[in-house]
């Protein structure tokens, strides 16, 4: 209901959201104004001025010079109006509030990972207290993505070797989408996320929890949910469709065939090896696009995917 | 019947080879008309193709990397091998020597070499298509660019070949300016389309070399890693977007100031009266290309840029509005108490003005920096730009093509089935691209093979606007290609205007005219004549 | 169709008077010219921002260039602009064996230059100070000294095949005044051609302090 | 014929302005080439590009006839120079000014990063720290 109503922008669930859809209804009437205006000039004239005769003669007027000026004028002070309201609100969104919750985006193909200050890590789902400001600070390892959550407002391109920043305060509870608002490739319309908006006690539990979690869920379980949160979800699927890589749906133990002619069983060393060195065995059919997760999945972490895919072999 | 048939620039001489050697620039425009159309059948079909994959989330009818490979074509075939061209060298070639009473223009040779540079630069793109296309999207971001294993570099070689016909064409439309004009054309008689194509040259020369340097660069960055763009290597990619946009952003003028050119001649004859504010729409052409190199980094807002630049792009790119805006305004005022006869062309006319003023108000909000940050990359620009080139200038450029048609073939199409097609195209456009600004603002960003299930029906709309809009390119195409076979034979002015074109033959003599043409009076004075005066000569 | 065209054989159809086709064919290769700016422009372009962001490697690369060697190309150049103005001076005059004896020394003056070229590539090739990748020298203190490099064989590179163009360009000319084809009459591609070789030197005039002198 | 219009483009300039002018290239370059081993105090770069477009000046307007021909072939030159200003200064806002308008350069969150070392001590540079 909300989206007949509001046809444009999204809901707005940030400080800076509200600033940005004033200038852009403002906009939109000066433009709407415009539009109906020039239009209704063309139809108007287009009914009234229609050739009736075949010999009808018309005036050779070709200027006024006070009408020329109002079209000039009038045009010339709506846009540096605009100009100026979006360049103070641009500066809203760039200058960064004092005492933000600092984290660091990184971007890879194609996934987003989000290293909290504590050294908790977390990927394609952002999760930060209602009421604060965030700093992201955010760079890439490969080519440019653009961090963009509409609900908020805010896009920044992430690029590599370099650091940019963008920063949100998030106004309401809820789930907010992450896209990837810069062409990277394969799983660019795949490289979507999650903010994950909550008031400041929750996120406090929550920060507890998520560091502490791991070790007392089964290893399956773990998997299911590393499958999600550590973003494999993004190539490879568990129904049986092949995405970016191979589906992980009977996949333990049965026989796979490598780019370069060989075959393997995708036993539990296969796996392992294919998530720490995923570029020494492709698969057949498949690009060598595939990052390591050396560094970023702890052993029993590891233990835990490969339980989680096993549980979707045969049965 | 052959005797009654005069000797005319398209049945002498005859054969094949006499086509591919010709120097005369009413063929050479014949040359171009014919493969830019092709461009565009293949780059639509390309176009077709992403919009029935939009019709659904998720996987349908091809894969990612097939869709990143359609769109980047899409883009790539679209840009740099229809749209470019389009005007200046196919109508230009044609019209403006015939405008300014000269025989040809000054370069006939370049003119010819023009077209065959454009030809090896097709057939690259042609081969990097073979190889499997690139899948960099238009704008060959680095360092996408340089990692991805697709075709990169046969369609970069591509468009910068081609870019070499580009600048060949405005260098030889300059100098015909300034040299070849009939006696008694003085600059401000020069009839609007000249002068647009005058301000559109400039930008081909000042702009094209660039596009050149920074394809060589990106070539050799893919090829050898030199480093410039690559940041591992102390290079920078958003300098890559500098180079690439210094180019890019004028190119939008070399692609749409022509079709302002056109729309002021089709206002002007069509609603047979005389133009207003002559030297304002010359004037402003001008000012629009000066604007258009001082504005480039409006594509860079959110790329990392520093935020002085932003600021002071955001500025100059405002300053753009203000000399279109007048252009607006003076076609308006041009049809305020004038004679209005909705010929075909002046459907596309009217189409151009209606479209350009949603487009060019939408880039109110991508000038802004504030709503440019949410809205940048996402479907509202997709919008935006294709307001701007189909609606602005390609309606133009079917608008000149459907005027000038009786004159380049002395043929007549059959006006109601251009109804028609005008009809579904008009619908088609609206209806493929308005729905797009919303699922931009909506936050749906583009080059997304695939998209979240709120988008869904909103890109429903999109594809079935686009089909319309494939049907109306149908209809046009086949009325058009019959009208060469079954057309009425087309008088020497059907559309009584004043400009010197209309003064010769249908099709014109070789030699464009019998005599060298002495301007006497204006060519906007419609005042003086009466639409329909019997025993044009 | 008029009278003009009857009195020269070398007037195409299309202009009235060979002055209308001189002044044309001069301005469509001053706008070419134009366009060679705006393509060297993106390279200087890449110079300034690349100087500017790492002066002190850009300073401290630069003395690894020959400034003598710079130096004496730099005056390989000019001297062969002299003969290039010379040799159109001589057309002016109806001197064509004059004119054939000057461009030959100007073809000779840019060969100088090639060669002088290549034992500095040859030199850098040797040592490793080379573009990107294939940078392999020790000894450059600053980052990425090999950007550097890439601006200079990028610039010098470009410079160089314009040389080589104009150097075609000049034999064709010389071959063509040789057999009379040029006169004071009709000099239009000598002084079209005098022009371009006029700007390769005009670019070099920019190349040599920029990399040689202050790097 | 073509002497019937002095002030056209077939002007026929005397012997000692090539010489003249060529003498003069000459002595600007060993003039600059000299002041290149002295330091003058960050004047250098403005020295030795002033040098050079007097030099290329000397180029356009003797040698290519800029002096003597129409105007418009100066104009035409001039606007291709003015563009390229257009193009490396609006450029240089963007490289020049990163990180200097608000303090958008973060602290590193991790100093001890790769990323980071090889960056020297003075440079503020957000860019050109890789080679690994």
């Amino acid at each position: 209901m909300d989206s007949l109503s509001n046809p444009f922008m999204p809901p707005q669930a940030s400080t800076i959201a509200g600033d940005v859809d004033a200038l852009f209804y403002f906009i939109f009437y000066v433009t709407l104004f415009f539009f109906v205006l020039i239009v209704s000039l063309i139809v108007f004239f287009s009914i009234r001025y229609r050739r009736r005769k075949s010999d009808e003669t018309t005036s050779g007027v070709a200027h006024n010079t006070a009408l020329e000026l109002l079209w000039t004028i009038v045009p010339a002070i709506l846009v540096i109006v605009i100009f100026a309201w979006g360049f103070k609100t641009f500066i809203r969104m760039s200058i960064v509030p004092k005492d933000p919750l600092e984290i660091k985006v990184t971007a890879q193909r194609w996934w987003w990972r989000f290293d909290y200050p504590d050294g908790l890590t977390r990927m394609n789902e952002l999760v930060v207290p209602l009421g604060r400001p965030v700093k992201l600070l955010m760079s890439s390892t490969d080519v440019i993505h653009s961090f963009y959550v509409p609900g908020f407002r805010i896009k920044k391109d992430v690029l590599p070797n370099r650091y940019t920043i963008a920063w949100f305060e998030g106004t309401s509870e809820g789930t907010f989408d992450i896209y990837c608002a810069e062409y990277c490739g394969k799983g660019h319309s795949e490289m979507l996320g999650k903010v994950i908006v909550m008031p400041e006690n929750d996120y406090a539990k929550w920060l507890a929890e998520a560091g502490a979690a791991d070790e007392s869920v089964p290893l399956d379980q773990l998997g299911a949910s590393l499958f999600v949160s550590r973003a494999c979800n993004t190539c490879h699927s568990t129904t049986g469709k092949s995405g970016v890589g191979p589906t992980f749906l009977n996949l333990f133990g049965h026989e796979v065939r490598f780019a370069d002619g060989g075959r393997g069983i995708a036993d539990e060393n296969y796996l392992r090896r294919s998530i720490l060195e995923p570029q020494a065995e492709i698969v057949a059919g498949f690009q060598p696009v595939m990052p390591t997760y050396q560094g970023i999945l702890t052993n029993r972490e590891i233990d835990a995917l490969i339980a989680y895919i096993k549980s979707l072999g045969k049965e | 019947m052959e005797t009654a048939i005069k000797n005319n620039y398209l049945n002498s001489p005859r054969g094949i080879l006499s086509w591919l050697t010709t120097l005369d620039h009413k063929r050479i425009g014949i040359l171009y008309l014919a493969s830019v159309m092709f461009s565009f059948l293949l780059g639509g079909i390309f176009a077709l193709l992403i919009r029935i994959k939009l019709l659904v989330p998720g996987e349908f009818l091809m894969s990612a990397e097939a869709y990143n490979r359609v769109f980047t074509l899409h883009g790539a075939i679209m840009i740099f091998l229809f749209i470019i061209p389009s005007i200046p060298a196919t109508l230009g070639n044609f019209a403006l020597p015939m405008m300014i009473g000269a025989r040809d223009v000054a370069f006939p040779r370049l003119n010819l070499a023009s077209w065959y540079i454009y030809v090896a630069g097709a057939v690259f793109a042609v081969y990097s298509m073979v190889q499997g296309g690139a899948d960099t999207g238009w704008t060959f971001y680095t360092p996408y660019s340089t990692m991805t294993t697709s075709s990169v570099i046969s369609m970069t070689l591509g468009a910068f070949i081609l870019g070499f016909s580009s600048i060949f064409t405005g260098l030889n439309f300059i100098v015909t300016i300034h040299k070849l004009r009939a006696p008694g054309l003085t600059w401000f008689k020069l009839p609007l389309f000249v002068w647009a194509l005058y301000a559109t040259a400039i930008i081909q020369i000042l702009a094209t070399p660039v596009l050149g340097i920074t394809l060589l660069l990106l070539i050799l960055e893919r090829a050898f890693s030199i480093g410039v763009f690559n940041p591992a290597m102390g290079g920078d990619p958003v300098l890559y977007q500098h180079f690439f946009w210094f180019y890019s952003h004028p190119a939008v003028y070399i692609m749409i100031l022509p079709a302002m050119g056109i729309v002021s001649e089709l206002v002007s004859v069509f609603s047979h009266k005389k133009i207003f504010g002559y030297k304002a729409i010359a004037f402003s052409s001008f000012g629009i290309a000066f604007i258009s190199f001082l504005v480039w980094g409006h594509h860079m807002f959110t790329s990392g840029q520093s935020d002085l630049a932003s600021m002071i792009f955001s500025f100059l790119t405002f300053l753009v509005a203000i000399p279109s805006g007048i252009k607006v305004f003076n076609w308006l005022a041009t049809l305020y108490k004038g004679s209005i006869s909705f010929e075909t062309p002046m459907l596309y006319g009217l189409s151009f003005l209606f479209l350009f003023t949603v487009g060019g108000l939408t880039g109110m909000f991508l000038g802004a920096l504030a709503t440019d940050v949410h809205l940048h990359d996402t479907y509202f620009i997709v919008a935006h730009f294709h307001y701007v080139m189909f609606g602005g200038t390609v309606m133009a450029f079917f608008g000149g093509l459907h005027y000038w048609w009786p004159k380049i073939w002395g043929k007549i199409y059959n006006k109601t089935w251009a109804l028609v097609a005008w009809l579904f195209t008009f619908v088609g456009f609206n209806i493929t691209f308005f729905t797009q600004f919303i699922l931009g603002s909506r936050g749906m960003p583009r080059r997304y093979y695939s998209y979240p299930a709120k988008y869904e029906g909103l890109h429903e709309i999109s594809t079935i606007g686009s089909i319309v809009l494939g049907v109306g390119m149908l209809i046009m195409a086949i009325y058009l290609i019959a009208s060469l076979f079954r057309g009425r034979s087309a008088p020497a002015n059907p559309w009584n205007a004043l400009t010197l074109e209309w003064q010769t033959d249908s099709p014109p003599p070789t030699a464009n005219f019998a005599a060298t043409p002495v301007v006497t009076g204006g060519f906007y004075d419609y005042d003086k004549v009466s639409p329909n005066p019997k025993g044009d000569s | 169709m008029n009278d003009h065209s009857i009195n020269h054989p070398g007037l195409a159809h299309h202009f009235s008077t060979p002055q209308q086709q001189k002044e044309s064919a001069k301005l469509g290769l001053w706008i070419f010219l134009v366009t060679e700016v705006l393509l060297f422009g993106g390279l200087f372009v890449a110079y300034g921002v690349f100087r500017a962001w790492n002066p002190e490697m850009f300073y401290n690369a630069h003395r690894s260039l020959n400034v003598f060697l710079g130096a004496l190309n730099t005056v390989i150049l000019i001297s062969s602009s002299v003969t290039m103005a010379l040799a159109i001076r001589s057309i002016q005059l109806d001197d064509q064996p004059k004119t054939v004896r000057f461009l030959i020394a100007t073809i000779i003056l840019a060969a100088a230059f090639l060669v002088v070229k290549y034992f500095e590539y040859n030199h850098k090739i040797h040592l490793g100070q080379l573009p990107g990748k294939f940078y392999t020298f020790r000894g450059i203190e600053g980052t990425n000294p090999h950007l550097f490099f890439t601006i200079y064989f990028a610039m010098t590179g470009l410079h160089a095949l314009h040389i080589i163009g104009g150097m075609s360009v000049l034999i064709w000319l010389t071959l063509k005044t040789s057999r009379g084809r040029f006169s004071a009459e009709y000099y239009t591609p000598v002084e079209l051609a005098g022009l371009y070789w006029h700007f390769v030197d005009l670019v070099w005039i920019y190349l040599f302090p920029l990399l040689y002198l202050i790097g | 014929m073509q002497t019937a219009h002095p002030k056209t483009d077939n002007h026929i300039a005397p012997l000692k302005i090539y010489l003249g002018t060529g003498a003069a290239l000459l002595f600007l370059t060993a003039v600059t080439v000299a002041l290149s081993q002295i330091s003058l105090g960050g004047w250098n770069v403005a020295v030795a590009l002033g040098i050079a477009t007097l030099k290329a000046s000397l180029v356009a307007l003797f040698f290519m006839h800029l002096l003597y021909d129409k105007k418009i072939y100066l104009t035409v030159f001039l606007i291709s120079v003015v563009f390229l200003g257009v193009f490396l200064i609006l450029t240089m806002f963007d490289t020049m000014e990163r990180g200097t308008m608000y303090e958008i350069l973060a602290e590193p969150i991790n100093p001890e990063a790769v990323i980071y070392q090889n960056q020297p001590p003075d440079s503020a540079a957000p860019i050109g720290q890789g080679g690994h």
